[in-house]
């Protein structure tokens, strides 16, 4: 029979259609089946600290450090990048556009009091907006700052529909592109970089975790294949992620 | 397993402390369900009544349609509405989306067809002689039929708990149409989704307690209401 | 006189073994009609078009009164159906519906009840519950529910078939002093002796039809009015 | 509003193009609400038969908390199991977690309340001779029981009914403890969600029509077996 | 003789008002026996009690049979209710079900559904559903449903009610014979001569209380014994 590999991902790496080319080459070679569980950062991280996948891949490297810290991880690789941008509306009322820096475009939003809607859930997005805020000295709070709860499409959405500023991976983004009127306002800073990185699940601690095949997937991510697979990788005639 | 008995002690905790957060989420959970039965069972119990009682071509055919009305995801209620009421749709200027009378909306959808179906399931399984015995004691057809009501009050009000778990406990509609904002439009569910995705398990679990708490609640009113 | 109510050439088909068909039925004020016949013959079918309840696919029925509404019509014509229904509630509050419909509200309504609740020997069971009471209680207690309507015309499918001996003795008296208080009376009965002792015109179905007629214009009811304590309880209602 | 009608031509598509994922998809979204449905019913039926018929200290208690179980969210549910489920967890070793079992174990935790709250109103408004009827024509207590259950069979199917629409449109509890795998424990919902989270609102929509398609034929067989 | 079924110092509260309340009744087995009493006296709670349906709070009820479980014992005793109900399906489906239970299918079935029917003379209603009978007609079906059973005991809840006139006589007729084929039997009534006729000891019961007793032990009913066709048809049924 073959084997099964579980992979703990977040929501919008699944949803950028990247797994889908890239996962069938290495099943097929080993005979075996990723089965992809794509839900919210935290939970993924759950999910690998109870032991009920083998494999984590997430963007969130504050919280991939104490995850290998506290012993339940081994092995971390950097996998790719992609970048945030920050959405806004055409007439863009806070006049993001014309800031050169992620820290004035955020402060200028708050001084406008721009309607802004956060993803609120602890994410990977969630917990850079969070970095970016301090970054410009500002405590976001008031009517105009929306906490919603979401994930990041809905967010979008949210934000179209109120007509405000947010802050998205440039993947969902793409995918969306259609379905709101929402433009780049804010992009290219340094401190926008998303890295992914690709952690397996501590064997000694979980003992039923598949380290045999964990291992043969994490080295295939960072192989030659891979790389040009994921740089190979369009969407809408855009490149979303990159490798170092 | 350990995040059970955690949950358990984080519920309690949750409940004395009852923060403003909490507050807020709890009182919003309770006023869009109570509008949405409201709403809900004063267009369904007619229904379920009309069902029970005509007999009419393609009526089967109406009840299976009924039937699988309640087979509808939250996800597709939520979806729809948010096609009419979203900036591009037909209702789009009244600027519901993301309020509570979206949420409204969104339940009433929901629970329309679990209390007809209900009620006209008592309906079917009453007495064939209480419309008669009304009429000839000199009742109107409607003074009839709302006997016909209150003879079979049992199966109405288990109509309406049903009802009203179903969209206190529901989270798509919610989601979709609510937002899960902060302050505004974050339900109990919701915030259990919430912090479920943050891997915040025991909290969401908490917050199920609480939810399970005040649903009883409700239940133990709407009983002591029924007795009466 | 005009008859208050009349049926002409009504057929009523009814599954496909039984067919009502009356071409000529006259009942005439204040008089008390019996019904009589085989077990599906047809007499509640009947009761029940008298009573508007079940409408005939064919046919004409006049109701000689000044009401317009179907609604108004059957407030002036009460049926006591062969197995009653009681509402889920108290004997009071099945007695109290249909007073409260006809807008009788407290000190009357109370009074209407317990007159009629003693016409038919129940007053003990007022606060009673409808579901712990015995088959002839049943029946009476749906008697007392008609009788408290004070309507134009009751209609009595089998009224006497589960009470004991005595109340029927004194239920027959009551009936019989019903037309002569403007009330027209249609009852039926497998009681052969039944008719005679009320003083009954009898009208005789068989398969849906009636075969000997109500329409021999001979009143044989007014002399066999008696005088007795139920009748007074009766008149004291009427005169409150 | 576009892609309300969008949709539409995207689900005719989808049923007459029905490709293998969408079969994988359809058919185990129906097996574990098969599984799960028939589960419960064994399960909610005596229990509803049960509370209906018999009297006890605290019966309006178990009732309350039975109509209180109807608002579970589907997330507690997910949150519970999968805290049975986990490897951590007390049947961690069984490895059931993420698989079509987890699922059907939760949506069983759904059916049951509703299926028991629904029958039990049936019971409680049905005629109180049928039991004395059957036990003095010589039949046992069970067989009594069972002939109930036959004369209210529309209340019974009503209830399964019921059920079947909860757990095959519900979403959470396949979510939490089927995970969503492709080809293993996608359903109907999940997908739906899934699409919706990619913002392919159209295909989610589409979906959601199929869903409401099979839900419809299943209910057309249910009736014609009631009506047999 | 032994008694078949023997009632010693039963106590049974029902409601506030209601007690059943019975030192001692001994029934024998092949006699028939009339309860007697006014409305509300205790006759349908006694026949439940005497059905084994209703168990009283003190005392001891005794059947004399080989029967060990309560339902070995039910199958020998039969009661139809005073209102009986008809199970969801035809009146064939309702003669069949205490039959199935008993083991008996296909020709013996159908044999003994056709002679019940003809015992109440209503085969033509064979396939007819539950649900749109006339009152005599469903009085009639369940007193077949039991017949068809040919319990030990038959115990009838006013069976004659809403019965016409003809079909009462051809009814008591009936019963009269039962006695001498091994059936007992006790039945309610109000109709004060309906003992007589069929030979019945009389039990008259008030206020839950047996006031004259069925313990004289003069059996006056196997003189009574007439030969008539309904007769033959039951005996052809037992010979099948
Ligand atoms: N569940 C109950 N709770 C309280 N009282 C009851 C209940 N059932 C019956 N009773 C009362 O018990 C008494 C005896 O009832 P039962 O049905 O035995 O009378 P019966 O002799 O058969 O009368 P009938 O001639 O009217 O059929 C009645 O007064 C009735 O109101
Ligand atoms: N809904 C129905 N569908 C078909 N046939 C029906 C329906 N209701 C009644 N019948 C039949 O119509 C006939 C007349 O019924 P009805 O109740 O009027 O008789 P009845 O004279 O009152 O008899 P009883 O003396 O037994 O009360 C019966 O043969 C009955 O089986
Ligand atoms: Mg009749
Ligand atoms: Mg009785």
């Amino acid at each position: 029979a073959t084997e099964h590999l579980r992979l703990a991902t977040t929501t919008s790496t699944e949803n950028s259609g990247l797994l889908s080319v890239l996962l069938p080459p290495f099943e097929q070679t080993n005979n075996c089946q990723i089965d992809v569980i794509a839900v919210g950062t935290g939970k993924a991280i759950k999910l690998g600290e109870s032991g009920d996948v083998d494999v984590v891949m997430v963007h969130a490297r504050s919280k991939e450090d104490k995850f290998i810290a506290d012993g339940y991880g081994v092995d971390r690789r950097d996998v790719m990048y992609n970048d945030f941008v920050v959405l806004g509306p055409v007439s863009d009322p806070a006049g993001v556009k014309q800031t050169t820096d992620i820290a004035s475009a955020m402060a200028t939003i708050a001084q406008h009091h721009a309607t802004f809607v956060s993803r609120g859930d602890d994410s990977g997005t969630h917990s850079r907006e969070k970095q970016l805020w301090r970054a410009a000295h500002v405590t976001p709070d008031g009517d105009w700052y929306l906490e919603a709860g979401r994930g990041m499409g809905e967010v979008i959405i949210m934000a179209g529909e109120r007509k405000g500023y947010t802050l998205s991976d440039r993947g969902t983004y793409l995918a969306f592109s259609g379905k709101t009127e929402l433009k780049i306002v804010s992009q290219g800073d340094s401190q926008l970089f998303n890295p992914y990185g690709v952690i397996m699940v501590n064997p000694l601690k979980h003992p039923h975790v598949k380290d045999e095949l964990a291992k043969r997937f994490l080295n295939f991510l960072v192989s030659d294949q891979a790389k040009a697979l994921i740089t190979g990788y369009r969407r809408n005639g855009e490149q979303l992620f990159y490798v170092q | 397993m350990d995040y059970l008995l955690e949950s358990i002690r984080a519920a309690i905790e949750l409940i004395f402390a009852f923060d403003q957060d909490i507050q807020r989420v709890v009182w919003t959970s309770l006023y869009t369900s109570f509008c949405a039965i409201a709403l809900s069972a004063t267009l369904a119990v007619p229904v379920g009544v009309a069902l029970g009682l005509t007999q009419f071509r393609g009526r089967r055919i109406v009840i299976t349609l009924l039937n699988t009305l309640m087979a509808l995801p939250t996800v597709v209620v939520g979806l729809v509405l948010f096609g009419l009421f979203s900036r591009q749709g037909p209702l789009g200027n009244l600027g519901l989306l993301f309020t509570p009378i979206a949420m409204i909306a969104g339940q009433v959808v929901l629970a329309t067809p679990i209390i007809s179906n209900y009620v006209l399931a008592a309906v079917e399984g009453c007495d064939s002689r209480i419309i008669n015995t009304a009429l000839t004691l000199g009742a109107t057809p409607l003074q009839a039929n709302i006997q016909l009501i209150k003879e079979i009050r049992f199966g109405v009000m288990a109509a309406i708990i049903a009802g009203f778990g179903r969209v206190i406990g529901e989270v798509g509609v919610a989601m979709m149409l609510g937002g899960n904002i902060r302050n505004s439009t974050r339900t109990m569910t919701t915030a259990i989704a919430l912090e479920t995705s943050k891997g915040e398990f025991a909290f969401g679990l908490a917050l199920g307690i609480v939810l399970l708490s005040v649903a009883l609640f409700v239940n133990l009113f709407l009983n002591l209401l029924q007795q009466r | 006189m005009e008859p208050i109510l009349c049926l002409k050439n009504v057929v009523l088909h009814q599954g496909d073994n039984f067919c009502l068909s009356i071409d000529n039925l006259e009942l005439f004020p204040q008089r008390s009609y019996a019904l009589t016949g085989a077990n599906g013959s047809g007499k509640s079918t009947l009761l029940r078009v008298l009573a508007l309840l079940q409408l005939p696919q064919q046919g004409i029925i006049q109701f000689n009164s000044k009401a317009k509404t179907i609604t108004d019509k059957r407030q002036q014509i009460t049926l006591v159906e062969q197995s009653p229904y009681l509402f889920k509630g108290t004997v009071y509050d099945n007695l109290a519906f249909g007073l409260k419909l006809r807008g009788i509200h407290t000190k009357e309504q109370q009074q209407r009840i317990q007159s009629a609740l003693e016409m038919v020997e129940l007053t003990a069971l007022t606060q009673r519950k409808f579901d712990n009471l015995s088959g002839g209680e049943i029946q009476r207690i749906a008697l007392a529910r008609a009788l408290a309507l004070e309507p134009n015309i009751i209609l009595l499918d089998e009224p006497t078939a589960s009470i004991d001996g005595d109340s029927v003795q004194t239920f027959e008296s009551l009936l019989t002093t019903l037309p002569s208080r403007g009330v027209t009376v249609v009852y039926s009965t497998h009681d052969r002796s039944q008719p005679q002792r009320i003083g009954s015109e009898v009208i005789c179905i068989d398969h849906g039809q009636i075969v000997n007629g109500a329409n021999a214009r001979q009143n044989n009811t007014s002399e066999n009015l008696k005088e007795n304590t139920i009748w007074q309880r009766l008149t004291n209602v009427h005169e409150n």
